[in-house]
Formats: C-alpha cells, sequence, structure tokens
C-alpha cells in the first residue's frame, strides 16, 4: 500500500518539478507546460543515431529513472509512509545516485558522437569531484542518529533540525547534491552553450522525453535526501507531516532549481579543485564538529 | 546449506573466469580486469563463509572490507603503472614488456 | 490532397496522435539559422511569440530562417533540417529562395507582428498536419551516402569491399562516406536524415551533429580520408603529422599481433606527454555557442583543443555584387552584407561617397548619424552579452541583455534610447557583482601581440585606437574606454562601459535615426571613409565611374581578428576556447574570403 | 530455499556478465559489464542478508569501474572494438589453467564437510552496529593499516604517473 503512495507522490512531485523547471529557466509559470512538452516530445520521432552503441544509447535513459527511483524508494515521506526501510538506507541513497553517472557516462558514450562524449566523460570527473561531498555528510547525519535508517536519523532532529545542527554539512551537501542533478552551475555534462545539450544532444522522441523525466524525478529525490537529512523529514508545527515533507522537498528544489540562473558556469578544473581542495577538508571538519557536540552533548 | 554450495559455485566459476582473463588477455588494463574478477570471486566465498558457518564473528564481514581496499588499492597502482608505461612506451600491450623481465 | 505540413510524419492520424499534434502545436520549439543574435538584430522576439528557442536541431520542431542566407548557410540549414525528428517545419522570416530547403511552411516579414501571425499560422498547420498519410521526403545531395571500408587504426587504408587491413590485420568496417562525389574539398556535407519516412522509431535514420553540416558530422570528421572509429574518436588524419608514412615492418621480427608500439609512434603527444587519439570534432556554423555563421573544426585531445582551423569567408560573402552598383543604392547594398552592424556600414558608404563628393553633411544630419551609430554600437553590445552568456551558461544575462537590446532597436526616438539607460545601469552594476564571473574569465583569449587589433578587443588590451575622434565627438567631449588586461574579462568590462558611454552619447546627440544621404554628383573618381563599427575600425575605398561605382575595398574589423582564432584557442579546454574566441566579438558575414 | 534461487540468479548474473567482459571487443562494453558482474556480485550479498556489505559493493564498484572504462578508452587501441582486434595470446593455456582453478574451487565446494550451517543471522540493523564495533575495537589496527596503505598507493601511483621533468 504505502509502496503505491509514495509512487503516486513521485509522480505528482516530478510534475511541479518540471513546472518549477520551466518557471526558472523561461520566466513564465506554465503549469500545463510539463504535460503539453510531454505529449509533444511522444509525438515526434525518436531517431537512433546511424553508429550507436545501441545498448547503452536504449539503457541509458531507463538507468536514470531506475536510479532516481531507487533513491527515493528508501526516504520517508511521512512516519510510516517508506517504501522499504533499510537498515543502511542512508548509504543506498548515496550507492543509487552513483548510477545516476553510470547512466550519464552510458548516455555520453552511447550515440558516438563528439559532444556526447565529452559531456560524459566530462560528468565522470564531476563526480571524482562531488562523490566524497556526498558521502561524508552523511556520515556526519548518521553519527547524530547513531544509525542508518532514514526514519531514524529523521526522528534524531525532532529537537533540533540537521540544517542548524551542523550547518557545514547542509551547505556541502546541498552543493553535492546540485552537482549530481547536473543543475547549472553544476549543468557540466549537458552545458546548452558550449555543448549544445552535450549528453541529451541525440537523444529525440520518447527517448528524451524519459532522460528529462528522469532528471525531474533526479532532482525531486534530491530534494527529498537534503529534507530528510537536514530539515527534519516531516516535523513541522500544525501541518499533517506528509504536507511538511512536500513543502520542505518543494521548497528546496525551486532553490536548486533557480541558484543556476544568476552564476556562470563552473570548469570542470574549477569543480575539481574546489571539491578536493576545499570540500573535502570542510567535510572532514564537519564530521570532527558533530562528532565534539554529540560527545558534549552526552 | 543450499545457498553455501550455490554461493560456491558461484566463486568458484567467477575465480575460474577471472583467472582465464588474467592470463589470457595481452593488455594490462584487461588484465587487471581478470584480477578484479577473482577478487569479486573471493568476496563472494568470504560473505558465504560468514554468513553461513560463523555469523557470530564480524571478523569475516571484516575480511571482506580489506579484500574490497585491495581492489581499490590495485587498480590506483595499476593505471599509475600504465599510465607511466603508457607515457614511456606509448603502449601497454604486456607483449612488448620484455625488457621489464629484468 | 496537398500535404499541410513540408515535415510532416508518415502515419494514419489516429486520436491519440491527433492529441500529440494539438501538444506539438503548443510547445513549438525553433531552431534559429543563422543564429539567435541575427534574429535579435532584425528585431524579432520568438520568445515573445511563444515559441522556444533550442539549442540543436534535434530538439526543435521548427527551422527559423532569418534574413538572406548567403550560399555557405544555406547547405547547412538543409542539413540542419534534415536532422530535426518529425513532424517539421520551416518559418522563413524575410528569407528569399531557400533552395536546397523545400518550401517555406510559412513566410512572413521581419515584423513582430507579422512574426505572431505567422506562429499561430504554424501552431495550425501542426495541429493538422502533423501526422499524413504520406509525407514529401526531403533528401539533398548532401545526405546520399555510399558505404566504403576502413581500418579503424589506419584511416588511410579504404576499399571498396569488406576485407582486412594490410597493416594490422584488423577487418575493415563500414563507412558512409560523405555524399556524392561532388562535395568540394573542406566544406564537405555531412550526413541528414535519410528521410525515408518510416518513422518509427526503431529505422536506423542516419544522424547527424546538429547544426549544420560540419557541425557535429561525425562519419568523416577528420573530413579528408579521416577514418571512423566507431567509439566516437575520429584519428586526426595521420598523413598531416609528422611525415612517417608507411609502417615499416621489416625493421624488427614481426611479433604476430598488433604491436601497439608502432601504433602510437605517429599519434601526436599532447602536452601531458600521452599519445592520446585526436578527436576531429566541428563547431560549425550553427553551433549555439559561437556567433552564427562562423565554423571551426577543434582537433580535440581528450577535451582540450590541439588545434583549430577556422575557414575564412565560409559564408560566401562577397564584394563583387557591389561592383556595379549605382551610387544611389549603394549604402544599402552595403548594409545588406553585415545584417549585425547594417547602420554601420550603410553610414561608411554614406560618407566614402560624399568624401568622393568632398560635400560635408551639415551639423544636424552628423548629429543624428551620431545617435544612430551609437545606438547600434550599444545594441551590438548587449547582444554579445547575451549570447556571451548563453555561452558562460549564465541564464540571466542572456535573457536580460536580448531584452533590452530589444528595447533599444525598436527605440522610436531618442527619449525612448533613453529611457533604457536606467536598466542597462542595472545591468551593468549586476554584471559587476556576479559572483565567480571574473574569476571565470581571467585569462582567457589573451591575444599574443594586439599590434593589428582595433575596437573594443584593443582598447581592452591598453590601446586607445578609436576611429570616433572626429571634430563631433570632441564637442560631444567623447573619451575612449581603455582598460588593462588583454583577456575575456577585460574586454567584457570595456564594452560593458561602452554600452553605458554610448547611451549618454544618444542622449546627446539628442536624435536617431537611420542615416539618409543627399547624394550630389561625385567630383573627384575615388573616395575612402572610416567608420567605427560595434566590433573595430572598417575603411572604405570607393572607386567612382561616373555615377556607378566601379571598384570597392572594405577592411572589416573581424576579418583583422580572425586570424587570432587559433592563438585564442589552441591548448585550452574546449569551453575556454569558446569562451576565447567569443570575447573577440567576430562577425563571420565580415570576414572576407 | 527462496534465499538459493535469488543467490543463485544473481550468481548467474555475475557470471554472465563475467563472460561478456572478455568476449566482447568494445573496450567500454566490457568495462561496463565489469560493472554489472561486480553490482551482481553485491546484489549476492543483499541476497545473503548481509546488507551493508552488499550496498557498500554496489556504490564502491560503480564509481571504480567507471574510472576504470575511462582508463580502457584512453589506453586501449580500438576503444570502440570495430576493427574485430584479437587481443589475447597463449588463449589455450589459460583456458585450462582457468577451468583447472575452476575445478579446484569447485571440488572443495562439493566435497568438504561444512559441518553445522547457521540457519539464523542478526538483523540487518544489529550487523551494522556490530561491524562498527568490530571496525572500531577489535579490528582497530586492521582497519587503520587499510587507510594508511591506500594513501600511499594514491601517492605511489601518483609519483609514478605524473610527468618526471628531466
Amino acid at each position: 500500500m504505502s509502496v503505491v503512495l509514495v509512487l503516486a507522490a513521485l509522480l505528482a512531485g516530478t510534475y511541479v518539478v518540471a513546472v518549477l523547471e520551466g518557471w526558472a529557466s523561461t520566466g513564465r509559470l506554465r503549469p500545463a507546460g510539463p504535460l503539453v512538452s510531454g505529449l509533444a516530445l511522444l509525438g515526434r520521432e525518436s531517431l537512433v543515431p546511424r553508429k550507436p552503441d545501441r545498448i547503452f544509447f536504449e539503457v541509458a535513459p531507463p538507468l536514470l529513472l531506475v536510479a532516481a527511483v531507487l533513491a527515493a524508494a528508501v526516504l520517508p515521506l511521512a512516519p510510516g509512509l517508506i517504501v522499504t526501510d533499510l537498515a543502511t538506507g542512508a548509504l543506498f541513497v548515496n550507492a543509487s545516485f552513483a548510477y545516476v553517472m553510470v547512466a550519464v557516462l552510458m548516455a555520453g558514450w552511447g550515440p558516438d558522437g563528439a559532444y556526447a562524449m565529452v559531456g560524459g566523460f566530462r560528468f565522470l570527473g564531476q563526480l571524482v569531484a562531488y562523490s566524497m561531498l556526498v558521502v561524508m555528510p552523511i556520515t556526519a547525519v548518521a553519527m547524530r542518529a547513531e544509525s542508518l535508517l532514514t526514519t531514524e536519523v529523521v526522528t534524531s532532529q525532532v529537537s533540533l533540525w540537521n540544517a542548524l545542527y551542523q550547518p557545514l554539512g547542509f551547505a556541502l551537501f546541498f552543493l553535492a547534491a546540485m552537482a549530481i542533478a547536473f543543475l547549472p552551475p553544476f549543468d557540466l555534462p549537458i552545458a546548452p552553450g558550449e555543448l549544445a545539450e552535450g549528453v541529451l544532444a541525440e537523444y529525440t522522441g520518447w527517448r528524451l522525453g524519459v532522460m528529462r523525466f528522469g532528471r525531474a524525478l533526479l532532482v525531486l529525490t534530491l530534494a527529498l535526501a537534503v529534507t530528510v537529512f537536514y530539515l527534519g523529514g516531516w516535523f513541522g508545527p500544525v501541518l499533517p507531516p506528509w504536507a511538511w515533507t512536500a513543502l520542505k522537498t518543494l521548497a528546496v528544489a525551486a532553490v536548486m532549481l533557480s541558484v543556476g540562473r544568476y552564476v556562470p558556469r563552473l570548469r570542470e578544473a574549477d569543480v575539481l579543485a574546489w571539491g578536493w581542495k576545499y570540500g573535502i577538508p570542510l567535510a572532514l571538519v564537519n564530521i570532527f564538529y558533530v562528532g565534539v557536540v554529540l560527545l558534549v552533548a552526552m | 546449506m543450499a545457498t553455501l554450495i550455490v554461493a560456491l559455485v558461484v566463486g568458484a566459476v567467477l575465480f575460474g573466469i577471472g583467472l582465464y582473463g588474467a592470463l589470457s588477455q595481452t593488455n594490462l588494463v584487461m588484465i587487471m580486469m581478470g584480477v578484479e574478477l577473482m577478487l569479486g570471486a573471493a568476496m563472494v566465498n568470504l560473505v558465504a563463509f560468514w554468513r553461513f558457518l560463523h555469523p557470530e564473528v564480524y571478523a569475516g564481514q571484516m575480511f571482506v572490507l580489506i579484500v574490497m581496499t585491495v581492489m581499490a588499492l590495485e587498480m590506483a597502482v595499476g593505471f599509475g603503472v600504465a599510465t607511466g608505461r603508457f607515457r614511456a612506451r606509448g603502449s601497454v600491450e604486456m607483449e612488448e614488456a620484455q625488457e621489464l623481465k629484468g | 490532397m496537398t500535404i499541410p505540413l513540408s515535415g510532416s510524419r508518415e502515419a494514419r492520424p489516429f486520436p491519440l496522435r491527433r492529441l500529440a499534434a494539438w501538444a506539438a502545436a503548443r510547445d513549438l520549439a525553433a531552431f534559429i539559422v543563422p543564429g539567435p543574435d541575427v534574429a535579435r538584430t532584425c528585431g524579432i522576439d520568438l520568445d515573445a511569440a511563444g515559441v522556444r528557442v533550442a539549442q540543436t536541431p534535434r530538439h526543435a520542431g521548427v527551422l527559423v530562417l532569418v534574413g538572406e542566407l548567403p550560399r555557405g548557410l544555406k547547405k547547412a540549414a538543409a542539413v540542419a533540417y534534415a536532422q530535426m525528428p518529425r513532424p517539421r517545419a520551416i518559418l522563413a522570416v524575410g528569407a528569399g529562395d531557400v533552395s536546397p530547403l523545400p518550401e517555406p511552411d510559412v513566410w512572413v516579414t521581419a515584423s513582430q507582428r507579422e512574426l505572431a501571425a505567422g506562429v499561430e499560422e504554424l501552431r495550425r498547420l501542426f495541429a493538422e498536419g502533423a501526422f499524413a498519410t504520406e509525407a514529401a521526403g526531403f533528401d539533398i545531395e548532401e545526405i546520399r551516402m555510399e558505404t566504403e571500408y576502413v581500418c579503424p587504426m589506419h584511416p588511410e587504408v579504404t576499399s571498396d569491399e569488406p576485407g582486412s587491413c594490410p597493416k594490422c590485420g584488423m577487418d575493415l568496417i563500414p563507412r558512409e562516406s560523405a555524399g556524392g562525389a561532388g562535395h568540394e574539398g573542406h566544406d564537405d556535407a555531412g550526413h541528414g536524415d535519410t528521410d525515408h519516412d518510416a518513422s518509427d522509431p526503431g529505422v536506423l535514420v542516419s544522424h547527424e551533429g546538429h547544426g549544420s553540416n560540419d557541425e557535429m558530422d561525425y562519419q568523416d570528421m577528420g573530413h579528408e580520408g579521416g577514418g571512423e572509429d566507431s567509439g566516437g574518436h575520429e584519428h586526426a588524419e595521420r598523413g598531416e603529422h609528422e611525415g612517417h608514412d608507411e609502417m615499416d615492418h621489416g625493421g624488427h621480427e614481426d611479433m604476430g599481433f598488433m604491436s601497439m608500439v608502432e601504433m602510437t609512434q605517429g599519434t601526436p603527444r599532447s602536452s601531458d606527454g600521452l599519445q592520446m587519439e585526436w578527436t576531429g570534432a566541428p563547431f560549425g556554423p550553427l553551433f549555439p555557442g559561437l556567433p552564427g555563421g562562423l565554423s571551426l573544426t577543434f582537433t580535440l585531445d581528450g577535451d582540450t583543443v590541439a588545434n583549430v582551423t577556422a575557414p575564412r569567408g565560409a559564408l560566401g560573402w562577397d564584394l563583387d555584387g557591389l561592383e556595379t552598383a549605382p551610387a544611389r543604392d549603394f549604402p544599402d547594398l552595403l548594409a545588406l552584407l553585415d545584417p549585425l552592424s547594417p547602420t554601420a556600414y550603410r553610414l561608411l558608404a554614406l560618407q566614402a561617397l560624399e568624401d568622393a563628393a568632398n560635400t560635408v553633411a551639415d551639423e544636424r544630419t552628423t548629429l543624428e548619424r551620431v545617435g544612430a551609430l551609437e545606438r547600434e554600437r550599444a545594441a551590438s553590445h548587449l547582444g554579445w552579452f547575451s549570447g556571451f552568456g548563453r555561452l558562460l551558461g549564465y541564464s540571466w544575462l542572456e535573457a536580460r541583455a536580448g531584452q533590452i537590446q530589444l528595447a533599444l532597436l525598436r527605440a522610436a526616438d531618442a527619449e525612448e534610447v533613453a529611457r533604457q539607460e536606467t536598466e542597462v545601469g542595472k545591468l551593468v552594476r549586476r554584471v559587476y557583482r556576479t559572483p565567480m564571473l571574473a574569476r571565470r574569465l581571467k585569462g582567457l583569449g589573451t591575444l599574443p601581440d594586439t599590434a593589428e587589433t582595433s575596437g573594443p578587443v584593443a582598447r581592452a588590451a591598453g590601446l586607445a585606437k578609436d576611429a570616433r575622434s572626429g571634430g563631433i565627438y570632441r564637442t560631444l567631449d567623447f573619451e575612449p574606454v581603455v582598460r588593462e588586461g588583454n583577456d575575456a574579462v577585460a574586454r567584457l568590462w570595456t564594452r560593458l562601459a561602452e554600452v553605458e558611454q554610448s547611451l549618454k552619447l544618444v542622449r546627446k546627440a539628442g536624435a536617431v535615426c537611420f542615416p539618409q544621404g543627399m547624394l550630389t554628383s561625385p567630383l573627384r573618381s575615388t573616395g575612402s571613409a572610416t567608420v567605427e563599427t560595434p566590433r573595430g575600425a572598417a575603411t572604405l575605398r570607393v572607386k567612382l565611374q561616373g555615377d556607378v561605382v566601379s571598384a570597392t575595398e572594405l577592411t572589416t574589423p573581424s576579418s583583422l581578428h580572425h586570424q587570432f582564432i587559433g592563438a585564442v584557442a589552441e591548448e585550452r579546454e574546449v569551453a575556454d576556447a569558446l569562451l576565447g574566441v567569443a570575447s573577440l566579438d567576430l562577425s563571420p558575414w565580415g570576414v572576407a574570403r | 530455499m527462496g534465499q538459493a534461487v535469488f543467490t543463485g540468479f544473481f550468481g548467474a548474473a555475475a557470471i554472465w556478465f563475467g563472460v561478456v567482459v572478455f568476449r566482447t571487443s568494445s573496450m567500454v562494453r566490457s568495462a561496463l559489464a565489469l560493472l554489472f558482474s561486480q553490482a551482481a556480485i553485491g546484489a549476492m550479498f543483499l541476497a545473503m542478508e548481509t546488507e551493508f556489505l552488499g550496498v557498500l559493493q554496489l556504490m564502491m564498484m560503480a564509481t571504480e569501474m567507471a574510472i576504470m572504462a575511462i582508463f580502457m578508452v584512453m589506453y586501449m587501441m580500438d576503444p570502440g572494438g570495430l576493427g574485430g582486434m584479437d587481443m589475447t595470446h597463449q588463449k589455450r593455456a589459460s583456458l585450462v589453467a582457468g577451468a583447472l582453478g575452476a575445478v579446484a574451487a569447485l571440488v572443495v565446494a562439493l566435497l568438504a564437510g561444512w559441518g553445522p550451517v547457521a540457519t539464523r543471522v542478526p538483523a540487518a540493523t544489529a550487523q551494522v552496529h556490530d561491524l562498527g564495533i568490530e571496525i572500531m575495537e577489535r579490528s582497530m589496527l586492521i582497519f587503520e593499516t587499510a587507510g594508511v596503505t591506500i594513501l600511499t598507493a594514491m601517492i605511489a601511483a601518483t609519483a609514478i604517473a605524473i610527468r618526471r621533468r628531466r
């Protein structure tokens, strides 16, 4: 029963994220936008490049979708509303986000195109930069919850949200989340100006529809992860728990989608340099800080 | 009991494939993939033994973590050597590495 | 039954398909040829007409042709059209004949009101004709393919039937070489959608990178003889590199297998000492990051640019059309050549003719001319900001600069232009305060010697070169803006300051009108003039016989800066190379053959 | 019994992808085949109720094998694999060696008396907790040396790979 509810919630959430994405990029709020463009994509011819690596080309869009759904499976929307409450939920979220990179790499290599390939391997370089910044903040969050269960993580924030408890970890995780979903300013694999929609360049028709749907779902799942780990999941004064999760998730998604408009795209060398030179030391400091605060509080 | 046997069989076959791969390929990178497969086979056996024979002793799981470290380590140094060799000789084909025999 | 849409999909229109057609009509995406910058200078705004601008023809449903397309671009537009998935259509905005392309579905003149009407008509056509029982094929000479067999490791080994490569024993792979024998050397057409109309997605339709043929022309990226090795890796032509031609097998006993050492001897070493395979990738005439019409081919070593080939005058822009033009409409003809800055070139022609007749325009007209030229400079710089913002991924700047540029171009008189000053001021301050912008552009596009540069590129390198030193400008107390740095960020600051300065000059000049000239009979047979166009100083020398122009000699800033493309782009990452090239603000129309 | 079916299924997938690794001529395909074979091994761990190791394996292998894919594309002659080049030598000998290895392991697996088999295993949360305690207390030294070895390996690999300024 909860599986159906969660899937319905994800579907609705993805639609709202798609509307937000349209609003952020064109400045016009068109509630029916995603529905119309989705139908138009279905009506359009879906071309296959002449010499593709057919398996990669076909598997990449569904794999992106599966990676996003798997991550959402272990994130609780309300006290009882979760697909599977894995004992290692927090780690599983990160494991499924790693397969987003595999999907983008496949989408880059599949169509046998220079732009797609450059975009695909750029995203791998980006992963090398952000992968540490995803795992270490999650470790700090799990330290406070003293468990990897995502429901435990949320209940541990009943007194104080993690965003206020460990702000440094929150900032790092938020930036890493934007890098996972290759949202601007981290949109290196599909750089519209430089690589002309790099990885997505060769996809048309329903395959492009699946890729765009997968990416919107990925943005929603990342926002949900940020909410569960740092914004106290379903806790909130008046509204029912699920409403709070929805509100916080969509707020985080809105911020993620709109931040990139006002900042130029980062260079891959900078992403790697800042990730390793400043990001990882800060993440270690964050873990140390949380450890000290926990010991002091004990 | 059945799962233990199934796991050990899978481990054995994977080990065989890895060994074949490591020995038959001429390219350093492919040889490393063979070694990775063999390490994966070892991990399968380790987990099967821990799960079915000594679930109370966590040294088994600890050992699997060490094998994972070895995997990462083997890859890192292997690619370091491959890069160095590719820059010096322009090839990572083991056939052409006779002079490394020393 | 007449086919309502030139590019409809061949399928019986079932109810679900009719719904998809209705949706396609609502969600139109346009791919603009030659580019959004030219569209804006022609004063049309597709966003306002409710049409999304797509980055690649793959994601577009409508091909928008803006203005008169030169010969070089028509072929590129045809290949871009072939790559667009069906249902697709063509919207011609003030374009003349578009020979290789089918008849445009909707033809409008370059005015916003008419464009909106054209878009409505297009929506109706899509809703009606997206799916038709039989659809028109589209096949141009460039798309036809013939298969030849080539060895992935030795591109120079080709044969007509499958076999194994004499050098390395690998079996040859089929490769479709560019269509037909007819294509001439460099500018060979790539492959579009063979379009045999079985439009179910399963059909393996020949694909071509988006944009022009050489925009993403994977198949034979190495152009002459570049082998195609399916992993997206095209070898740069071996022949070109240090002349090792025939690998001698005699030298050492044959190891009975493909020795990799021989293989990588020939390949050029990149800067990090590793012999990587170099991939030739075209960033062709319709690339969204570069000015529309500029066609480059990067040889990529990974994602750094190993070397750049930039053919001059790929657009087929030539002066001979002007040879026998009567003096009266010579200015209009010259203005037509460069759609990005028509006023500057019209003014140049007028001043050259006046110099021939050695009359001097009176006070009032020179003030109006200053106003018109400065308005165009401000609009051109704003257009550059918009293109630069798109390349940087800075979408706020792209949108905002585009809107102000359109407002400036549509302003009827000096007051309306002055009203934009506050908007421009806000934009300039906002760009100065953008985080990480200066850091991103630092050190990009530095030119080795700035002697031959002109315009903002020269002024950003500390040289106070400006053709606007005439008397009238002194009365308006004009001082050229000079910055230090000679890199992309200095050029950005220079152009930002120049936009504000130009708008002040317009306010002082008080009048903004299209420069007209009262031409009296020419006394001398030659006349010359120099005008500071938005991209630099352009000089024109004109020979007259009686009332007819007999010879013209024009130097434009873009043809001056075209030579720096190599210096700016080589040994840099793709993104930095493109930013360096864009910072030069080249107008491909101005680059003569 | 269900557990045996699941383990067997994921084991078959691991073996099949393992075979594809060496049979396919396209390098990137063989790298990603190894990725999915290791992922199948991770899924086997999950099937055998060692959840932490399974998730860790799934996570680690995705990034590791993708990085291996880069190196394969860099250093292999025909990464697209269209040339159908045969990059093997002493095929027969290694086939025999591989078969011998597999048969030896199989004989031990099938004939050895494994004694009493534990039917129940502590719940996943308890496993994660106890493994943590194990790492932090009894095997603290082992885990630290593993960490330090990886650090030295990173430094050594970089030292070998970087361009020596002559």
